[in-house]
């Protein structure tokens, strides 16, 4: 069990911490590798079967869902530690590998409490991503990412139990949505997929993460959670229209925000959208699509969070409203981040169509024609602020004057592998497609497919030209977006001080009350029972003539009683 | 290049692959290529009524449906876009101190590097923080 | 020899008493009194012996029988009592020899020794006498004697104390011989068990109904019953504290007990309780003592004070114990009347030992007790874990049989008073152990510096008796058995 | 082996202790060591026998009539006593770098009352009927009213008196009448399996009452509102604070409920009558309430004692819920919490001696002057939160899962909210230490409780963490609070022995 690919992560980390500086960064690119392998090397079933507290824990299922989730997880890790060579922070490269483990760990989980605790484990690991910042802001927006993904743990947590509660089973498979248990454990999946209204955390802790940090957070913990809807709630139709307004929403924001990383940020809610979307459809070519789409998503957001982290990491900013034309000094990240525009905004040829076409595909098979023509307005959506926003914002556009160097030499190579699996994946698409979960039959690159696409594309671009020339298109500002965030943020703050005030003016009030008529009742307590109080002092002969008189008649009295 | 107080760069000394990119400064050659993508456009739209295409949902076989498609959406939601900023953007210290929004990234973090065009290699990696 | 135990018993101190008056040497006279008064115990120990197993000694005084005679009834009931009583008396008198040596003068000694006698030869006779008549002679000789004990006191207030005792005692003699009186008039006799066989077809119902209520109050002011209790606390406090530590063991102790055998042999239970409903009248007030007073021990500032109210609370234990009328009930009354009179009896002998090397008792005083007088502090605290009832003292095995005693009946509100009243013990006596062990001497007391132990012949006695009260509180099966016994003897009335 | 043994190591120890004094202090620690090291080894002689089925009891001591002390080994007792063997001896080893470090005057009375309730402890562990563990729990109380008192100040008496004050009274006003009632309705007190009052006829509101009676009786178990005492005890010195709030008084309190539920009432008995259904919100109140407390509290130890009540609640729930898992539940999260809880204490310890500070917002930047005790502090703090990878992951979800086999789902909610609320006022510590610069005057603060701290400010202020015997202790039960989530078999063996019908 040791040698499995989340233990391996695990330890991995652990021993981060005891090994010399130089040997660090290696560790961390050799420990995806050999975790891809021992993925392999397990090879499908159950694995780590074990008995703990009468719950049957089944700690490695690799089947052929999980499989490729492992796989890219491996592969995100690895990129992303070579694109974080540089760091010598320990608390980033444990958390880093940490959190891989743990997320890697959760796709593997057989049953919902090695799946909880893998969940909570992620949270508690990718948090210090945030936190290595090491700023105030990071630390209270690390503080509230925590909050959220533990409250999705609890909710988990809560949600299985109930499950074992009803069904005596902990094993996680296909669970619907049948029951309270079921609903609480959806929400918790919810959560961390980002479903609408409980998905400001996304928008809120990538942007403040560290310049590595965001690449690894944005790798793990959305797609583990796309894998366990997948896994549970394959074919809920809820899901199709929670994914539709996911697929939408974000892009309003995303087109108005100005950090490019929350900008992304948003991009990500978007595409889960898609891949929500695919699982509620449930069927095979759907499920595909989902998970090829997890597939290549990871690779290209983690290409365009490499980019923009690129810049950032040498220019201090991440602002739209700051860069501009960058492509001067830094034309092999332009490169890159174009290409993973491309991906994203799913030009033929890049991975971006062949995922997202499966989704499509099936959205119109199974007749879910307004979906599909949300869908279909939302890939224009993200080539608007994906594909365009960002590499146009941060490398062309006018010309901020900043002139940075290129982006380190590891940076650059983890950014140009990653472009190159985003193209391959799209030229090739037989090798993602056959680790797909079911078999796959479907062609890509037919001739309608691709016109099509292109014309959406192309004349989303033209489109995206003519509003630049006349002027309607908006300038980037130094503004943030209230989102629904503002209620927890801003609103319960703004009302809890008051509310706290006036609890505790209540309580020290009825205290002080309480204490004053004890105070008073002392008084009066001491005042008979002190040594000169009738009391104490008040038996002296005349009062015991007088109790005899009384002890007597009441005795004489029960003479006279009825029961006599 | 209003910015007099950065480095001054001048295009020369640039790497070859940004040199390719120096069209862009041209207004002339981004006219060129506004017009490229406004030909390819109407060659894609003209497809359309050459090609039958194989389709699932309603309205899709119709000639133009994902050009106009394209270039409504996008234009629906960069204008709609425009009028959220109007009801829900702050200013920039709105959630501050506890929000990112408001500071800079910590300089720790960062390793801020001038373009030299005479080491086009970079210096080694790791040598950030 | 073995026959004569229950005469040996009275009149051992009986005849030592004029034989010290006689004798007249200080030191002789401690002596013989000690001695006679071990012998004594020993003689109750020894008939205590006889009649555990549930047998009963009857003694007719000069072979002249009973109902003529006067007659000594020893059962299980009293047996212990008089062994309570004989055995503290010897413990006490081994202590007070150096405390009576500090407080009274030499030459009154020998009066003090054979005061103590009588006082001793009284309580005894109280306990064993089987004549109604003879325990109003017992009563009245151990209360003249504890008159006189009581006025050795040091301070003038002695005096006060002794008058207002001996008035108020008074009054409650007279109640008992009115009582008595009418008794003889209705019945006929005056040997108990002769009296318990006939009143219940008596011919004069009322006057056995005035005869029940005048000794019933009578022996109530005599037992300190709330709110008959006045005279207690003066005594108490001004008496030589040796007198103290010796009534407050006993002297209650026994008029409760000749309480216990009015209610249960002569009139029966279902007399007193069942037609008289005495509960009523007992039992408010044994709550009213057990709450009022130890709110009142509270707050004291004088420690023999103090004791003194928590030892009226105490008796309200008793008492509500005796107002159950159960078997269970009135073990709890027994084992308490045993487990008090040796914990209130140590505690007043520490307090001797405070007054011996300090010369007040004043309890704002005591602070670091523990560092200058760590012995006498070590029982006192010790002893007053078992007044508070912690568990492994005999506080502990007398409170939980009367709480369980009152469950079973049901009588809630009781119990209820009953914590409330432990809640307090613990405040009042825990105020004490605080300031002996914690609080800093302030300066003024500094001057007080250099107590020593008390001497060696105060200590013996005080840790005897202690470590007598911590086996009964790890051992409590065996005075429970006892107390049982007894309570089995006295609700079965006489055989 | 009789486990009237298990006495004795803290009992003999104590003439030793007196005996060596502070002359010998390296003797008198020394002393201490072997005997708990010696106590731990018959706790782990006591567990063996009982996995292998032998059960063991002492002879009966019978203080009254009917009822006995007596000690009788069983896999609840069992857990409790490997527990407090085991963090004697860490806490020992902890104070001695605290009770050196900081100066204490009066050591040997310290660690003589020390033993003293480790003694007690023990007889409450394997207490074998309700009388035995009654008077334990009572001398527990005495025997620790000296070290809550140890500083000596205005201060610590005040908080002596309100210690003791609500511990003795409610325990004499309440647990006693309970115990009482119990004996006279079942006629024993004896720990049997499935209870005693099932066949007694005792009605239904009756045990309502009676379990009102323990669970406010037992105020060691600090339900709101008998909690005042335990942050009232903080002015004791930390290795007391540690030894009350992990190990010795209040997990005597909840031990003893679950012990009187499972034994004294039996589980079905709680289930079927109802008889903790209107103590529950009380629990739950508490388990909020405290959390909220906790979070407006920057003394250090403050914040820890209130998520203490807050904790305590979740074991007194479990025992009121009654079902074979939640009672399983709390018995494990007795040890959970015990040892996130000692290492949180540690900490705080280890930061005022090494750090002289003692308030939360006092912490900025401090995790890299004390990385090793700050980095325990967050093992502990998640242990407490229950994430993994800690010990209290098992048990919160045990009694979480509990709490649904009474057919509602509110506890399970009060659980989960006091979760958020427990990240929400811990974590923030460590994390300020760590990713929080040091101010910009950094002077030295000093706790205005502790004077001995200004004398000595020079000394400490170029050492980089605790004493080194701090530092050990501190790594001892970090370590156990991350293998309790990885081997919890040993605990889960024995608590699937517990007898329950």
């Amino acid at each position: 069990m040791l040698l499995s690919a989340p233990f391996l992560f695990l330890i991995a980390s652990a021993v981060l911490a005891f090994i010399p500086q130089r040997l660090r960064a290696p560790l961390m690119l050799v420990t995806p590798v050999l975790a891809l392998i021992s993925i392999i090397g397990f090879g499908t079933g159950n694995h780590g079967v074990l008995n703990i507290l009468n719950f049957e824990l089944v700690l490695y299922r690799i089947d052929n869902l999980s499989f490729p989730f492992g796989v890219i997880f491996c592969i995100a890790a690895f990129l992303a530690s070579l694109y974080a060579w540089h760091v010598r922070d320990l608390t980033q490269q444990v958390a880093t590998l940490g959190y891989a483990g743990a997320a890697l760990g959760g796709v593997f989980a057989g049953d919902l409490v090695t799946l909880f605790i893998w969940w909570e484990a992620t949270a508690i690991t990718s948090v210090f991503l945030i936190f290595a910042r090491g700023t105030p802001a990071a630390m209270a927006t690390g503080m509230r990412y925590l909050i959220i993904q533990v409250l999705s743990g609890v909710l988990l947590l809560a949600g299985l139990l109930m499950h074992f509660h009803d069904t005596g089973s902990i094993a996680f498979n296909h669970l619907g949505l049948q029951s309270t248990g079921t609903w609480l454990i959806f929400i918790a999946f919810g959560i961390k997929c980002a479903f609408p209204l409980m998905h400001n955390w996304l928008q809120d802790a990538y942007p403040a993460a560290t310049v590595t940090g965001t690449v690894v957070l944005s790798a793990f913990t959305t797609k583990m959670a796309v894998y366990t809807l997948a896994r549970g709630y394959a074919g809920t139709e809820m899901l199709v229209y929670i994914g539709a307004v996911m697929t939408l929403f974000p892009i309003f924001f995303a087109e108005i925000e100005n950090d490019l990383r929350r900008v992304l940020a948003y991009s990500l809610n978007n595409q889960l959208g898609f891949m929500v979307v695919g699982v509620g459809i449930g069927t095979e070519l759907a499920l595909n699509g989902t998970v090829a789409h997890a597939f290549s998503h990871i690779l290209y957001k983690s290409l365009l969070f490499m980019s923009v982290g690129a810049v950032l990491y040498r220019t201090g900013t991440s602002k739209a409203s700051e860069l501009g034309g960058l492509y001067r000094t830094m034309p092999i990240t332009m490169v890159c981040c174009v290409i993973g525009a491309m991906a994203i905004s799913a030009f033929p040829l890049f991975s971006g169509f062949i995922s997202k076409s499966l989704i499509l595909d099936a959205a119109s098979k199974n007749s879910y024609y307004v979906v599909w023509f949300c869908l279909v307005v939302a890939s224009a959506g993200v080539l608007s602020h994906s594909g365009i926003k960002i590499p146009f914002f941060t490398f062309f556009a006018h010309d901020s004057g900043k002139r940075p160097a290129e982006a380190p030499m590891h940076m650059r190579i983890a950014m140009i592998i990653t472009a190159f699996l985003c193209v391959f994946i799209g030229v090739f698409p037989g090798f993602l497609y056959s680790i797909l979960p079911h078999e796959v039959s479907y062609k890509p690159y037919t001739f309608s497919h691709v016109l099509t696409q292109m014309q959406l594309l192309c004349f989303a671009l033209l489109a995206f030209v003519y509003l630049m020339k006349v002027g309607l298109h908006p300038h980037e500002l130094r503004r943030v977006n209230i989102d629904s965030d503002w209620v927890y943020r801003k609103g319960i703050p703004s009302i809890l001080p008051g509310v706290a005030a006036s609890v505790i003016a209540l309580n020290t009030r009825s205290r002080e009350w309480a204490l004053k008529r004890l105070e008073r009742l002392g008084i009066q307590v001491a005042r008979y029972a002190s040594p000169t109080g009738p009391l104490a002092d008040g038996w002296g002969v005349k009062a015991m003539v007088g109790a005899v008189v009384v002890l007597m008649f009441a005795i004489l009295l029960f003479n006279l009683w009825p029961n006599a | 290049m209003k910015n007099d107080s950065q480095k001054q760069v001048s295009d020369d000394s640039l790497t070859p692959l940004a040199k390719r990119f120096l069209w862009v400064e041209s207004a002339d050659k981004v006219r060129l290529a506004i017009y490229i993508l406004a030909g390819l456009c109407a060659v894609l739209f003209i497809l359309d009524f050459v090609v039958h295409r194989h389709a699932y949902a309603p309205n899709e076989n119709t000639p133009g449906f994902y050009a106009l498609t394209g270039f409504l959406a996008f234009s629906f939601i960069v204008l709609g876009a425009g009028l959220l900023r109007k009801l829900i953007a702050k200013p920039e210290d709105y959630y501050a101190p506890n929000a990112v929004d408001a500071e800079d990234y910590p300089e720790e973090g960062l390793n801020r590097e001038e373009f030299a065009p005479d080491e086009i290699v970079e210096n080694k990696p790791g040598s950030g923080s | 020899m073995m026959d004569q135990l229950p005469a040996l018993q009275v009149m051992l101190p009986m005849v030592a008493a004029p034989l010290i008056v006689i004798i007249r040497h200080p030191f002789w006279s401690w002596l013989i009194a000690t001695l006679i008064s071990v012998c004594a115990c020993w003689v109750s120990w020894l008939m205590l012996q006889q009649v555990v197993d549930g047998s009963i000694i009857r003694y007719a005084i000069g072979g002249w029988e009973a109902p003529t005679g006067i007659e000594f009834y020893v059962d299980r009931a009293n047996a212990g009592v008089a062994l309570l009583v004989s055995g503290l008396s010897s413990v006490v008198l081994v202590y007070a020899y150096h405390s009576i040596k500090r407080t009274v003068d030499t030459s009154k000694h020998y009066l003090f020794y054979a005061g103590w006698l009588l006082c001793l030869t009284g309580l005894i006779g109280m306990v064993i006498t089987g004549d109604a008549f003879n325990v109003f002679v017992f009563l009245e000789i151990s209360s003249l004697s504890t008159y006189m004990l009581i006025a050795f006191g040091s301070d003038r207030q002695a005096l006060v104390a002794s008058f207002r005792y001996l008035v108020m005692g008074s009054v409650g003699a007279s109640f008992i011989l009115i009582g008595i009186g009418f008794l003889y008039a209705a019945t006929g006799t005056l040997n108990m068990v002769d009296l318990a066989a006939r009143i219940p077809d008596t011919e004069s119902p009322r006057a056995v109904l005035v005869a029940f209520s005048f000794l019933t109050v009578g022996l109530m002011i005599k037992a300190a019953v709330f709110p008959l209790h006045g005279w207690l606390l003066n005594a108490y406090h001004h008496a030589p504290i040796a007198v103290t530590a010796f009534l407050a063991g006993t002297a209650t102790k026994v008029s409760l007990y000749i309480l216990v055998r009015m209610f249960f042999s002569i009139f029966g239970d279902e007399y007193s309780f069942g037609y008289l409903l005495l509960n009523w009248v007992l039992l408010p007030s044994a709550i009213a003592a057990f709450v009022t007073m130890s709110l009142v021990a509270i707050y004291q500032t004088d420690l023999r004070r103090m004791l003194a109210y928590s030892s009226v609370a105490q008796i309200g234990y008793i008492l509500a114990g005796i107002s159950l009328a159960t078997q269970q009930g009135l073990t709890a009354a027994v084992v308490h009347m045993f487990n008090h009179g040796m914990v209130k009896a140590t505690l007043f002998m520490a307090v001797g030992c405070v007054l011996y090397r300090a010369g007040h008792a004043h309890i704002p005083s005591l602070e670091r007790m523990m560092s200058r007088m760590p012995f006498t502090t070590t029982a006192f605290i010790l002893s007053g874990l078992g007044l508070i009832g912690v568990p492994l003292t005999v506080g502990f095995v007398s409170k939980f049989t009367l709480i369980n005693a009152l469950m079973e009946k049901g009588w809630w509100p009781a119990v209820v008073m009953i914590l409330a009243s432990s809640v307090m013990a613990t405040a009042y006596i825990g105020r004490v152990v605080y300031l002996m062990l914690f609080r800093e001497a302030r300066e003024s007391s500094a001057s007080g510096e250099g107590y020593q132990e008390v001497p060696l012949l105060m200590l013996v006695p005080m840790y005897a008796l202690l470590a007598l009260g911590l086996y009964f509180g790890l051992f409590g099966s065996q005075t429970l058995g006892i107390a049982s016994g007894a309570a089995e003897s006295l609700l079965g009335g006489y055989q | 082996m009789n486990p009237l043994w298990t006495l004795l190591p803290p009992l003999l120890v104590i003439p030793f202790i007196i005996g060596f004094g502070e002359a010998r202090r390296n003797l008198r620690e020394g002393s201490i060591l072997v005997a708990g090291v010696v106590l731990f080894l018959m706790n782990v002689v006591l567990w063996r026998s009982t996995l292998a089925g032998v059960s063991q009891s002492s002879g009966e001591l019978p203080i009254l009539s009917n009822f006995s002390l007596q000690l009788v080994v069983e896999p609840m007792g069992v857990v409790f006593g490997l527990l407090a063997s085991f963090l004697w001896v860490v806490t020992t080893v902890y104070s001695i770098g605290y009770m050196r470090g900081h100066d204490e005057k009066n050591q040997t009375r310290f660690y003589t009352c020390f033993a003293i309730a480790i003694a007690a402890v023990m007889a409450a562990a394997y207490a074998g009927n309700l009388l035995t563990l009654f008077v334990a729990y009572e001398v527990i109380t005495l025997s620790t009213f000296p070290l809550v008192t140890h500083a000596g100040h205005a201060g610590a008496v005040r908080a002596g008196k309100i210690y003791i004050g609500i511990l003795m009274s409610s325990s004499i006003a309440l647990f006693l009448p309970a115990m009482i009632w119990v004996a006279t309705q079942a006629g024993t007190l004896d720990f049997m399996a499935g209870g005693i009052l099932h066949d007694t006829g005792i009605s239904r509101f009756s045990l309502a009452v009676l379990m009102g009676l323990f669970v406010f009786g037992i105020g060691k178990a600090a339900v709101m509102p008998l909690h005042r005492w335990l942050p009232a005890a903080m002015v004791a010195p930390t290795p007391v604070s540690a030894l009350l709030h992990a190990v010795a008084v209040v997990k005597t309190g909840v031990f003893s409920l679950l012990k009187i539920v499972t034994y004294t009432f039996g589980i079905d008995t709680v289930a079927a009558s109802g008889a903790a259904d209107w103590i529950l919100p009380f629990t739950a109140f508490t388990v909020i309430v405290a959390s909220v407390v906790a979070f407006t509290k920057d003394n250090l130890k403050a914040r820890l004692a209130y998520s203490t009540i807050s904790q305590l609640s979740y074991i007194v729930m479990a025992a009121l819920l009654a079902t074979t898992m939640s009672v399983s539940g709390g018995v494990m999260h007795i040890v959970m919490h015990a040892f996130g809880k000692i290492t949180l204490f540690f900490c705080a310890g280890a930061i005022l001696v090494g750090a002289h500070k003692d308030s939360v917002s006092q912490l900025d930047g401090l995790g890299k002057r004390m990385p090793l005790t700050m980095a325990a502090f967050a093992i502990g703090a998640l242990g407490i939160i229950g994430l993994p990878p800690t010990g209290g992951t098992w048990s919160k979800l045990l009694i979480a899962g509990g709490s649904l086999d009474t057919g509602t789902w509110f506890y399970i909610g009060v659980l989960m909210l006091s979760t958020l609320l427990n990240i929400a006022y811990l974590l923030p510590i460590p994390l300020r230490a760590f990713f929080k610069p040091l101010p910009q005057a950094a002077q030295a603060q000093s706790d205005p409780y502790h004077d001995a701290a200004h004398a000595h400010l020079d000394d400490h202020e170029h050492s980089s963490d605790a004493p080194a015997a701090c530092r050990y202790a501190i790594a001892v039960t970090a370590t156990v609070t991350v293998l309790l989530f990885f081997f919890p078999g040993p605990l889960t063996d024995l608590v699937a022995l517990i007898p329950w019908r």
